[in-house]
């Protein structure tokens, strides 16, 4: 028995299989989580409508039209029998007579344009900020816990307005002025994932392999802190969309005539009472954009899970 | 003798996505009065899940099933949680891994043993505060009053130890499984520790059961051994028994797999049990050891291998005959 | 203990005025005060007498102390535009804010600790689904909308509840749950986190194995570690909640910090934008050196170490 | 012979918060440490958990610098190398195969990290270095493209083994190379370290609470107390004759599988002491059994013994006349 078992692996039976690789596990995750595959759809269908505006929209969401003031949507007719309500504005128009429809659609632009522009501003503030705090520690680390907490104790929605309002309000005023104020979680998340991936022994490895710093953050640590940036980034996005909203809500965030989606509820909220669907409207819009953001992460944080590795 | 503890084809299920694990798979084994019972095999072998199943604490998805499951004559498995719950930390009481995550971080070592004392007697808060003094005392642990109002903290591994011990005796139970009791802690805290068990349990005539990986804690302290593998007793025998004659290839395998000081050679090869444990879904078809065994012929894998009675609480799973196993035993290690 | 407290207390010091300077430089950067004072029809010797009057004239950083020295003896200065100290403003308004907020901070907590501890025990659950949908809706509802909603069923079709002013308790109902439901998803989360984590560690197996009750094991053992994170998060969303208030006061036209914020923001009224941001702030910091001292209490480990 | 690795009088502190309301206290976790490894040779270095094992062979891979003494390794001043230059000599092994692994990398990318690092000759000749290496410590070379999670434990270690070796380094420093393996894997990865160490002519430290696995390795032995070395011997010596009353527990403590024997008392008291507040004199005079009223108060100064050195009083015939 001098066979050569002692270094071997050891025999394989002949129907034992390797465990699939990450790489199949992730995507047969990805295809068996409904509130996932949920968030994907609704959110390719927003993009596909912001990018698609101009062919997809029936009208032009600027042109006003004394004649067209205030048009019911198309239900009216059937329920009501509202005679106003016409298949050529199908969700009805405005006070200014501007299709309401071709605005909706417009406004997932200037949505989704916040949405991504303030992410990732944001997240390049706040990723920098964690990674180093996270990797160093120390003093790097004092001194971004500092402002983090600095950041945390202002009030974002009164600052923002503040700025917005002192500043001029315009979309690049406000993308600015969220993205320098939406960073902190970005920062807190990453400096603690960086932190507990700092301690794993395959860092050690490459350090004691000789590795460099930066090619330690950029090729050993920050893929496997991916997840949570994501998971980060769609939960800022999101708040990002609904402060936006907040703000021109409150008359302080973008101006008109853009459609946005805030404004346009700003706008309808003198008819509330006898027009309550242009306040209804804009509303279920931004909720399904912030709801298909925040099931999209979820649902990244479920499928890349440490407990359901393996 | 009396049994304590008797189990009867006890098996553990477990549903999953890809079918049914069965990770303990029909064991047999009792515990009598004063005698200690080593359960022994390598992770995932099971032995952790048939502690849990006998305290009923298994996780919620595992289901428990056995012909027979008894302590001290009462039936444990037609009881239903809030009678099990009158048995747990009275007349059966537990001993767990980590000394470090096992106590209650929010609440003094004091508050956590007169809670159990508390539980089961009829006493008042000054009775049970002198017992937990009296056995913190009895397991070693100097200025037992002042220990009282300490936080679990503010304690070393090995003094967390001695009071989950002390925590389990408080009602002076008739069985305590001991799960990896020792694995967390440094060797000469572990030898402590073993010793006070030992001790312990001789002075109160206690049946423990003790489940570890570790071969030299068996021989030290066990009086019979069940060596598991993949969720079954492949053998069991009085520890003289099994160290010194044993019969499976498993059994032996693990023996050679160890470094003894003073026995094997320095720089020698070890002997070693190449291959993986099999995937634990459904019942045994073929002996599990089959596709690790150097000893394996044609018979091991045409069904399932039962575990051949010798006597006297003696017996081993494989098809060889005795003598075989005891030939096999004396040859040379592989190397 | 005592230079651990004093290194907060620097820490909390250096972080309110970090605040504070930001705040006076994106204030006052931003437009000219004594244009803002003297009103539209001013002429420009106007402007500059109230410059010199007001001591606008002085370097940025004497201007700075000179409102840092005010606003730490409570004295923030005058109105822009009611002409009113700004202290006195703020005085009427807080407690208008402060029911609102701790209204709202109650009915999230009583909301999502009680779901989550259910939604724990129970994972993947009926009950556990349905808290989780709530959470994942109510996180997506934009808060000023969901007022909105919530005025034309309860305010308009159904008359239940008062839709503006501050004069009955009833008319901090809608605005409670307009300003807490945005933080109940998070606090339901945690504590459901929290509860499962705790549920399923050792020390929870031995009071079990211990043969307590389940109601013991429960409260006793598990929900007690469970709840020292949200204490922290209560602390964090309650801060939040004071600064969330002008959307929310907006809408219900409630006469309090907020709406007071918004006014002052509209109309350029600067002393008292400063004042409100760095009052938030202060409370924020408060409020997270409470909860960290509850947590001591909470958790021993923190307490005697 | 000259030593391949030197530790002189080497120290490390950290400062230790001893809690959220407290302020920092210096940990002193390796408290003057000499040791010396000659080429080819394994010296085990045993001692319990805290006692700063881990630090020090941190301080040998160059990855925490030493808060006073040097670390020499063929000579030079570890100080003076640059990292690289410490890496290519002196290589790790982890106890942990899976946090030692990054899960997003391929066995064939974890193996060829150091030659890409390095950049050793020709990237076209990586591959081949690589499969050469999976065979060495017996990986087939089928599993190049798959991930660490997709492997047992024993096959992890083989990998870690694998990544430490292919630079060739003379010194591999091996952290509790198989504590957390069952036994049965745990045979062959010793196995496979002594087969590597005869063939390449390594050098290992080799540190690990398991007595019976060092006596099994080493040639010499070191025994760590609180940071400092307490004693230190040929194996054989150690073994058959250990001074150190701390050595002496420790080898009553390992529990050989002979049954029979039963728990041995070590006689050492329940009382741990805190690093951060160490005993006065002799660290482990609380423990002792065979402290002396000089223990409290007297640090002991290490003496020459047959084949290495120990630092107990009982053994200081100086301080025997003096009392």
């Amino acid at each position: 028995m001098s066979t050569s078992t002692v270094i071997g692996p050891g025999r394989l039976s002949p129907g034992q299989m390797l465990a699939p690789t990450p790489g199949a596990l992730l995507r047969r995750r990805v295809f068996g989580h409904r509130s996932l595959m949920f968030g994907i759809i609704v959110l390719g269908l927003m993009l596909l409508m912001a990018f698609g505006a101009w062919f997809i929209a029936p009208h032009d969401p600027y042109a006003q039209s004394l004649a067209t003031r205030r048009m019911p949507p198309i239900w009216h007719a059937w329920f009501w029998d509202d005679p106003k309500a016409t298949w050529d504005h199908v969700l009805g128009t405005d006070k200014v007579g501007r299709d309401y429809l071709s605005r909706l659609i417009y406004g997932a632009r200037i949505s989704l344009l916040i949405g991504v522009a303030t992410m990732l501003l944001s997240g390049i503030i706040g990723t920098t900020l964690g990674v180093l705090a996270g990797y160093f520690g120390g003093r790097v680390d004092l001194v971004v816990t500092f402002l983090i907490t600095t950041r945390l104790s202002m009030p974002v929605v009164l600052v923002a307005l503040a700025v917005v309002a002192l500043y001029g309000s315009s979309l690049e005023v406000v993308i600015l002025v969220l993205g320098f104020l939406l960073w902190d979680r970005f920062a807190v998340v990453m400096r603690s994932v960086t932190m507990q991936a700092r301690s794993l022994d395959y860092v050690t490895a490459a350090q004691a392999i000789g590795c460099s710093t930066s090619y330690i953050v950029v090729r050993e640590i920050l893929p496997n802190i991916l997840n949570s940036l994501v998971v980060v980034a769609t939960v800022e996005m999101a708040n990002a969309i609904l402060l936006e909203a907040a703000l021109s809500f409150l008359g302080l965030g973008v101006q008109p005539p853009l459609p946005s989606w805030g404004l346009m509820l700003s706008e309808a909220k003198e008819d509330m009472f006898f027009s309550p669907w242009m306040i209804t409207l804009p509303g279920i819009c931004l909720f399904m954009l912030v709801l298909s953001i925040n099931l999209l992460g979820d649902g990244v944080r479920d499928v890349t899970a440490p407990e359901n590795r393996n | 003798m009396s049994a304590i503890l008797e189990v009867e084809n006890l098996r553990v299920e477990i549903p999953v996505a890809t079918g049914t694990l069965v990770p303990v798979r029909g064991i047999s084994f009792s515990v009598q009065r004063g005698e200690t019972l080593c359960i022994v095999g390598e992770s995932g072998c099971g032995k952790s899940l048939t502690s849990l199943s006998i305290m009923n604490l298994l996780p919620k998805r595992a289901k428990r099933t056995a012909d027979r499951l008894r302590l001290g004559g009462a039936d444990l498995q037609t009881m239903d949680e809030r009678t099990m719950s009158d048995i747990r930390g009275d007349r059966m009481a537990m001993i767990f891994q980590e000394p470090m995550t096992s106590l209650n971080p929010a609440y003094t070592v004091g508050n956590q043993l007169e809670e159990a004392f508390l539980r089961h007697r009829k006493a008042s808060r000054r009775e049970a505060r002198e017992r937990a003094v009296f056995l913190l005392e009895k397991v070693g642990i100097s200025a037992a009053a002042s220990r009282l109002g300490q936080y679990p903290h503010q304690l070393s591994g090995g003094l967390r130890q001695r009071v989950m011990i002390a925590m389990a005796l408080m009602c002076e139970p008739e069985l305590i499984i001991a799960d990896e009791p020792t694995t967390a802690l440094d060797v000469t805290i572990q030898a402590q520790i073993l010793h006070l068990l030992a001790s312990l349990q001789r002075e109160l005539q206690m049946g423990v059961m003790l489940i570890t990986h570790d071969l030299g804690i068996v021989a030290r302290v066990a009086d019979r051994v069940a060596v598991m593998y993949a969720g079954e007793i492949v053998e069991t025998g009085t520890v003289h028994e099994v160290f010194s004659r044993p019969l499976h290839p498993y059994t032996q395998g693990l023996l050679r797999c160890i470094p003894v000081p003073g026995k094997t050679r320095r720089g020698a090869h070890l002997g070693s049990i190449p291959g993986v444990v099999p995937a634990l879904f459904g019942d045994p078809t073929q002996c599990n050891f089959a596709n690790r065994c150097e000893h394996a012929v044609p018979a091991c894998t045409a069904g399932p291998v039962p575990l051949t009675g010798l006597g006297e609480g003696r017996g081993y799973r494989c098809v060889l005959p005795v003598e075989t196993c005891i030939a096999n035993q004396a040859r040379p290690v592989a190397a | 203990m005592l230079a651990y407290s004093l290194k907060r207390l620097v820490l909390a010091f250096l972080v309110v005025l970090t605040v504070s300077g930001i705040t006076f430089t994106l204030t006052n950067a931003a437009i000219d005060p004594a244009k803002a004072l003297a009103g539209e029809s001013a002429t420009a010797g106007d402007i500059e007498a109230i410059r010199k009057a007001y001591g606008f004239d002085r370097s940025y950083l004497v201007q700075y102390f000179d409102w840092l020295g005010g606003a730490l003896t409570g004295e923030f200065g005058e109105s822009f535009r009611m002409r009113r100290p700004v202290a006195t403003l703020l005085a009427e308004r807080l407690p208008v804010t402060m029911t609102l907020g701790l209204c709202a901070l109650a009915f999230a907590l009583l909301v999502s600790i009680p779901l989550g501890v259910v939604a724990a025990l129970k994972p993947n659950s009926g009950v556990d689904r349905v808290a989780l949908s709530i959470s994942v809706l109510g996180q997506a509802l934009p808060t000023f909308w969901f007022a909105l909603m919530m005025i034309i069923l309860f305010g308009v079709v159904l008359r239940w509840l008062p839709i503006s002013g501050s004069d009955t308790w009833l008319h901090f109902v809608m605005p409670s749950i307009a300003l807490g439901y945005y933080a109940t998803p998070a606090f339901m989360r945690l504590t459901r986190a929290g509860m499962i984590e705790v549920l399923a560690s050792d020390y929870i197996r031995t009071a079990r194995a211990k043969g307590l009750r389940a109601p013991t094991v429960l409260f006793k053992h598990a929900l007690r570690n469970a709840i020292i994170p949200v204490v922290s998060l209560a602390a964090v969303q309650f801060g939040f909640m004071l600064g969330g208030s002008v959307v929310i006061e907006t809408i219900f036209a409630l006469h309090g910090v907020g709406f007071l914020a918004w006014e002052s923001i509209s109309r350029s009224d600067i002393p008292v934008v400063q004042a409100i941001v760095l009052l938030i702030s202060l409370f924020y910091i408060v409020l997270t050196l409470l909860a960290d001292l509850l947590n001591a209490y909470l958790d021993p480990r923190i307490r005697v170490a | 012979m000259n030593p391949l690795l030197e530790t002189a009088n080497v120290f490390r502190t950290f400062q230790i918060g001893t809690g959220f309301l407290k302020p920092k206290r210096p940990l002193h976790a390796v408290n003057g440490v000499s040791l010396r490894l000659t080429k080819g040779e394994v010296l085990g270095l045993v001692g319990e958990s805290g006692c700063g094992k881990s630090t020090l062979a941190r301080m040998l891979l160059g990855l925490l610098p030493p808060s006073s003494g040097d670390i020499l390794i063929g000579g030079e001043s570890i100080t003076a190398l640059d990292r690289r230059a410490t890496a290519r000599r002196v290589q790790p092994i982890f106890q942990d195969p899976y946090s030692s692994l990054n899960p997003r990398k391929s066995i064939g990318e974890i193996i060829q990290l150091p030659l890409k690092v390095h950049r050793v000759g020709d990237p076209s000749a990586w591959p081949g270095k690589v499969r050469e290496m999976m065979d060495m410590v017996g990986l087939p070379s089928r599993y190049v493209g798959n991930f660490p999670s997709q492997l047992s434990g024993g096959q992890r270690q083989r990998v870690a083994i694998a990544r430490a070796l292919i630079m060739r380094p003379e010194v591999v420093i091996c952290d509790e190379p198989t504590s957390a393996l069952d036994v049965s894997v745990q045979s062959q990865i010793l196995n496979l370290l002594l087969d590597l160490q005869r063939e390449l002519g390594l050098t290992y430290l080799l540190i690990s609470h398991n007595l019976a696995v060092v006596e099994h390795m080493a040639h010499r032995v070191a025994v760590m107390y609180l940071g400092r070395i307490v004693e230190e011997a040929e194996t054989d010596q150690l073994f058959r004759d250990p001074q150190h009353p701390y050595t002496r527990a420790l080898l009553a403590s390992v529990l050989t599988p002979e049954p029979g024997l039963g728990v041995p008392d070590a006689h050492l008291g329940a009382t741990f002491p805190n690093p951060i507040d160490p005993p006065p004199g002799c660290t482990f005079h609380p423990r002792c059994p065979q402290a002396m009223p000089a223990c409290r108060t007297i640090a002991p100064k290490p003496l020459a013994t047959a084949t290495g050195h120990v630092e107990c009083h009982l053994y200081d015939t100086e301080l025997r006349r003096a009392s």
